[in-house]
């Protein structure tokens, strides 16, 4: 069923949700300047671009990317060149299933939810690789540093994905958004509220602590760490590799945002909005919920300091899992039994 | 003793919540930074900025020169003859500066010099912003120097109990 | 400890200096001199009880807070710094210098070693005080001084391959031989002193 | 089999049986490192992330001070001995130019004495306030930089109202403080005494120093993750503290509680009222958490400096050209960091024949490698900006 028009389809999703990834991560990485700046009492970007500095990021690119593409010499240089890649490709995958609007949807695959774990993970996949190739010992530290946190949030994240799968009986994303648009009978009243509100808030929680940690930002960025390890497995990268980990940062923030305001805030669906406005309004409000998350995850950053490896391993296998699984086991429970 | 720890509260980690609703507050406060090309801070009138000459109070006597920590003032003068002061007096001589030179490269703001100075030809200005690209550029001739003494501010009024009362 | 000088208390009619008596009771103890100037204490002790004197200071007299330990270099051949007003009664001669206080109150002493110039060695006190390995390599770097006993005599501020002792009074200071004094024109006197602040004239 | 293989194979066999051993890495943190302060190595060994060594290289910002003091007179030394630990400079001031005080004899007036004792605790203010900062900022948390070195410009805008320098005061002079520049005839006799409205702007400025200290308490003290990384790390027990020469709040947050400025009064301090702060833990959580109760302390005492400063001549009589009488002499203060002291020999020339500095941070980094022995690598950091050296006085 190949044809030209599948490839033609193709290249236009590929080029749209390029193009909306990075001018997400773009907005994130402004968002975070100035958030961060105004939480510190200080104005942050103000020249670049005019008003505001909005064109900061823009000017930060430009100037990374002007920068030598240094490979250090005792490096794997294949490993090293190819690991943002590995990033920055794991991030925009994931950008393919997560709906838009009812029908703003790359890919809706079944098995979206599965997919989507999957993909997410490829990320510390390159972290590694770059922390490994890089012949350095900070980067060294900071790539097992990440691959251990990716061993230890992704059972507590994957779990709690399991508990919505559960409560949706759909591993399809546009599944899981409908079964949240589906209307609840509770003593007679019938409403339709996203899983958040309906049981759904430890699972939330886990997720949300989860997705920082995958995400390696504070309070649990010990893979940059700057104090510590300078910059982790970045320490070695300048230029246009450099900036293609830094983009891809920021649109795994978004994407992990998005993933989290898809399974549990409705994703592109609030209540009271027909379903025609949704076909339109939809990819707004689902914006809307990621840059809530994001700034959600800029405040801490704003505000908190970072915790150690060995307490971050200590929370996720002593707290997290035996709650998640604790949670899976309740919300089966009254999936099976109540209702 | 050691800080008293978190009273008890609704929420788990009342710390961690006290410190993120500290942020949001000062989201919205209007920030207090000094845009500093646009607007500037006016300095005190004693701040240590650039040292101001006066060529014509100058005796070359090369105290400055001597006390200077590190060694940073160049001085050359010459005598030259000078009428006598009442009709057929003594001839007498008077220095005269041809060369003051302060190295601010080298120079470290202490202050000694403007304190050695018995003739007042030294003075302390707050002015700030002579940093160039060419290190040589940091050596303030006597002209140079003296353009800084219009900059010299009148020093501040005193607290009344002090030594001057 | 009853026999700490008390600095709080107002100092009676007679002349009465709780450092000196502080000071020469604790050298008769120790088994030193005692030179007390200043309310500075100085004992000075044989190097071969170096190590046991501080041990003894430690353990028998409370002085068990280690502040620091130097060289001094008593030298008539001088490169660098001021003259010595009478250098004939000078003697050339090393002195290891080490204070210990207590943490109580104002009590505190410089022992100090001399050692020939010839001969600079003396015992590590670290086994006594963990804390003076810095200051015995310190020590090391600027005067040779040898400490035999201390676990890592390397250099501590010196680079490597750095040939001399900079705080020797015959180690020259090369900024300032390498550029001429400003202030040695040739000019005209002084001018009169004013009359305040009174005191002594350029020299 | 010869000895090398054999040796080879006997440790393997050691290995395996104990357990999986694991070579250790050599670790190089600085000397241009993110949390190093300045110009300090760390050659660590670690296991992993366990360090089972390090050894700190240091000097490289050795400026010979010492070597420094033998050719410079008095006076142009008093500019320099600020710029030792220059964020604490009037500080390290006030005991060198009291040593050569009380070498010549001379005993300042009253009110130079309580300008001195106010700006010494603005000074220690500022320095403990450049540690409330930075130190969240090891740990990852960057906005307690922001709010807290906010605060602290109030406090050198003071400092720089009456000395004219933000960190380099230079304010102190033998027998009192900075006199009119010059000294001619022509002059316009300008008194560098306490410029008019500087009380006032004091009290206010204080109270904003107040108000800091409990901003810190919110977005620091508190915060449970802040406590979780610094609460039981880096232990010091008070007799290593004192065997290692620790002094200051490092020593007092060892459960030591000795304050030179209990005991040495060449400043009035027994005529303020202020309180000795110690904790028992001796761990980085106490050595924070006593730096900014101290910052309290100092702001009650510069509020009482400030009613109680006398009228008065600001400076005694002291000869031009200082030419200090033969004697050696020790003189300590209280610098922020600790016991910083001066021992000063004079043979009786304008130049000190010799002077030994003892510089705070330098005995208070030497316990160091004891301390991080079995810490992990994010621990060093903890320690490490917890002992609050600076790199200048380290090196001298």
């Amino acid at each position: 069923m190949i044809t030209g028009w599948f490839w033609a389809d193709v290249i236009v999703k590929v080029i749209l949700a390029l193009a909306a990834m990075i001018g997400m991560a773009l907005v994130a990485i402004y968002a975070e300047l100035k958030v961060m700046s105004h939480m510190q009492h200080r104005i942050g970007p103000y020249y670049a671009g005019g008003r505001w500095g909005w064109a900061q990021p823009f000017a930060d690119a430009l100037k990374f990317i002007q920068k030598e593409d240094l490979v250090p010499e005792g490096a794997d240089s294949t490993v090293f060149r190819a690991a943002p890649y590995i990033v920055v490709a794991a991030t925009f995958a994931t950008f393919v299933v997560i709906p838009f609007s009812p029908s703003l949807v790359a890919r809706d695959l079944d098995l979206g939810v599965f997919y989507l774990l999957a993909v997410s993970s490829l990320t510390t996949l390159g972290v590694l690789m770059a922390g490994w190739s890089s012949a350095n010992k900070y980067s060294l530290m900071g790539g097992l540093r990440a691959a251990g946190q990716l061993i230890a949030y992704e059972l507590p994240l994957a779990l709690a994905v399991v508990a919505v799968v559960v409560q949706a009986g759909t591993m399809s994303l546009v599944g899981i958004v409908e079964a949240q648009a589906a209307p609840i009978t509770i003593g007679g009243l019938s409403i339709s509220l996203p899983f958040l509100l309906t049981g759904q808030i430890v699972s939330f929680v886990i997720f949300m602590v989860a997705s920082v940690a995958e995400l390696s930002r504070i309070p649990f960025d010990m893979p940059i760490a700057e104090s510590e390890l300078t910059m982790g497995y970045l320490t070695e990268y300048s230029s246009l590799r450099f900036t293609m980990f830094f983009l891809g940062e920021y649109a795994a923030m978004i994407s992990m945002s998005a993933i989290a305001a898809t399974l549990f805030l409705g994703g592109y669906w609030i209540p009271f909005v027909s379903e025609t406005a949704l076909l339109y309004f939809g990819p707004f409000i689902l914006i809307a919920k990621i840059s809530l998350l994001v700034f959600f995850i800029l405040w801490i950053r704003a505000t908190w300091p970072r915790l150690r490896e060995d307490q971050l391993q200590d929370m996720a296998w002593r707290w997290l899992i035996p709650i998640a699984l604790l949670n899976v086991l309740v919300i089966a429970f009254f999936k099976v039994v109540v209702f | 003793m050691p800080a008293p720890l978190n009273k008890r509260s609704r929420f788990a980690f009342p710390g961690l919540w006290k410190g993120m609703w500290f942020t949001l507050k000062y989201l919205f406060k209007p920030v207090p930074t000094v845009m500093y090309p646009q607007e500037q801070e006016v300095p005190v009138p004693r701040a240590r900025g650039v040292i101001a000459l006066d060529p014509e109070a100058c005796t070359v006597c090369m105290l400055c020169a001597r006390e200077c920590p590190d060694w940073c003032i160049y001085i050359e003068g010459h005598k030259e003859p000078k009428a006598p002061s009442k009709p057929g007096g003594r001839a007498r001589t008077q220095n005269e500066l041809d060369r003051f030179e302060i190295d601010y490269s080298l120079c470290m703001y202490c202050g000694i010099c403007v304190e050695v100075c018995p003739f007042d030809a030294l003075y302390w200005s707050p002015e700030y912003e002579y940093s160039t690209h060419d290190v040589a550029d940091l050596i303030h001739g006597k002209t140079r120097l003296k353009d800084w003494l219009e900059t010299v501010p009148e020093p501040p009024a005193l607290e009344p109990q002090g030594e001057s009362s | 400890m009853n026999d700490q000088p008390d600095a709080t208390e107002p100092l009676e009619e007679e002349v009465r200096d709780p450092y000196l008596e502080y000071g020469t009771a604790l050298a008769e103890r120790l088994g030193g001199r005692a030179v007390v100037e200043h309310d500075t204490i100085r004992i000075y002790v044989d190097r071969s009880n170096w190590v046991e004197t501080i041990r003894r200071a430690r353990d028998e007299e409370g002085l068990d807070f280690f502040s620091w330990l130097t060289g001094i270099d008593w030298s008539k051949d001088v490169e660098v710094g001021d003259t010595v007003a009478e250098p004939d009664e000078l003697e050339e001669r090393f002195e290891v210098m080490c204070r210990l206080s207590s943490v109580e109150g104002v009590a505190g002493a410089h022992f100090i070693a001399a050692l020939p110039k010839d001969d600079a060695v003396i015992d590590s006190i670290t086994g006594v005080f963990g804390g003076a390995e810095w200051h015995e390599r310190e020590a090391h770097d600027m005067f040779g001084i040898e400490f035999t006993g201390n676990p890592n005599l390397s250099p501590i501020y010196l680079p490597e391959g750095f040939i001399g002792h900079p705080l020797l009074k015959s180690y020259p200071l090369l900024a300032r031989e390498v550029k001429p004094w400003p202030g040695t024109v040739d000019v005209e006197d002084m001018p009169p002193e004013p009359e305040e602040p009174a005191g002594g004239g350029e020299a | 089999m010869n000895e090398e293989y054999r040796a080879l194979m006997h440790r393997s066999e050691v290995a395996v049986s104990v357990e999986l051993q694991t070579q250790d890495m050599t670790l190089n943190i600085g000397p241009q490192h993110p949390s190093t302060h300045g110009v300090l190595r760390l050659v660590a060994q670690v296991d992993g992330e366990r360090i089972s060594s390090v050894e700190p290289v240091i000097g490289y910002m050795h400026r010979g001070y010492e070597k420094l003091a033998e050719v410079r007179t008095y006076a142009q030394m008093t500019a320099l001995v600020n710029r030792i630990d220059w964020v604490s400079g009037f500080a390290s001031e006030v005991p060198f130019i009291v040593a050569v005080e009380k070498l010549m004899g001379i005993e300042p007036p009253e009110r130079a004495q309580w300008i001195r004792l106010i700006l010494t605790e603005l000074f220690r203010i500022s320095s403990h306030m450049v540690f409330t900062s930075s130190y969240p900022l090891e740990l990852g948390a960057t906005t307690p930089l922001f709010h807290v070195l906010r605060e602290r410009e109030r406090v050198l805008e003071l400092i720089e109202g009456m000395t004219g320098g933000r960190f380099h005061p230079n304010f102190n002079r033998v027998g009192g403080i900075k006199p009119a520049a010059g000294g001619g005839k022509t002059q316009k006799k300008v008194s560098m005494d306490i410029p008019e409205g500087w009380l006032e702007a004091t009290r206010a400025a204080m109270e904003r120093v107040l108000l800091s200290t409990e901003q810190s308490d919110t977005l620091v003290t508190g915060n449970e993750l802040f406590k979780a990384r610094t609460v039981g790390v880096g232990v010091i027990p008070g007799n290593k503290a004192i065997e290692y020469g620790l002094s200051g709040p490092n020593l007092r947050a060892s459960g030591v509680p000795f304050d030179l400025r209990k005991h040495e009064f060449h400043l009035p301090y027994d005529q303020v009222d202020f309180n000795v702060i110690s904790a028992p833990g001796g761990d980085c959580y106490d050595r924070y958490w006593v730096r900014l109760q101290e910052i309290r302390e100092s702001v009650k005492i510069v509020l009482q400096a400030i009613d109680k400063i006398p009228e008065g001549p600001l400076r005694a009589k002291a000869p031009r050209v200082l030419k200090v009488p033969k004697g050696q002499i020790y003189v300590r203060g209280e610098n922020p960091k600790g016991e910083f002291g001066y021992y000063l020999i004079s043979e009786g020339g304008q130049k000190p024949y010799r002077l030994k500095i003892r510089s705070t941070s330098f005995s208070n980094l030497s316990i160091l490698p004891w301390v991080l022995k079995g810490a992990l690598v994010p621990d060093l950091v903890a320690v490490m900006g917890s002992l609050d050296f600076v790199l200048g006085d380290v090196d001298r």
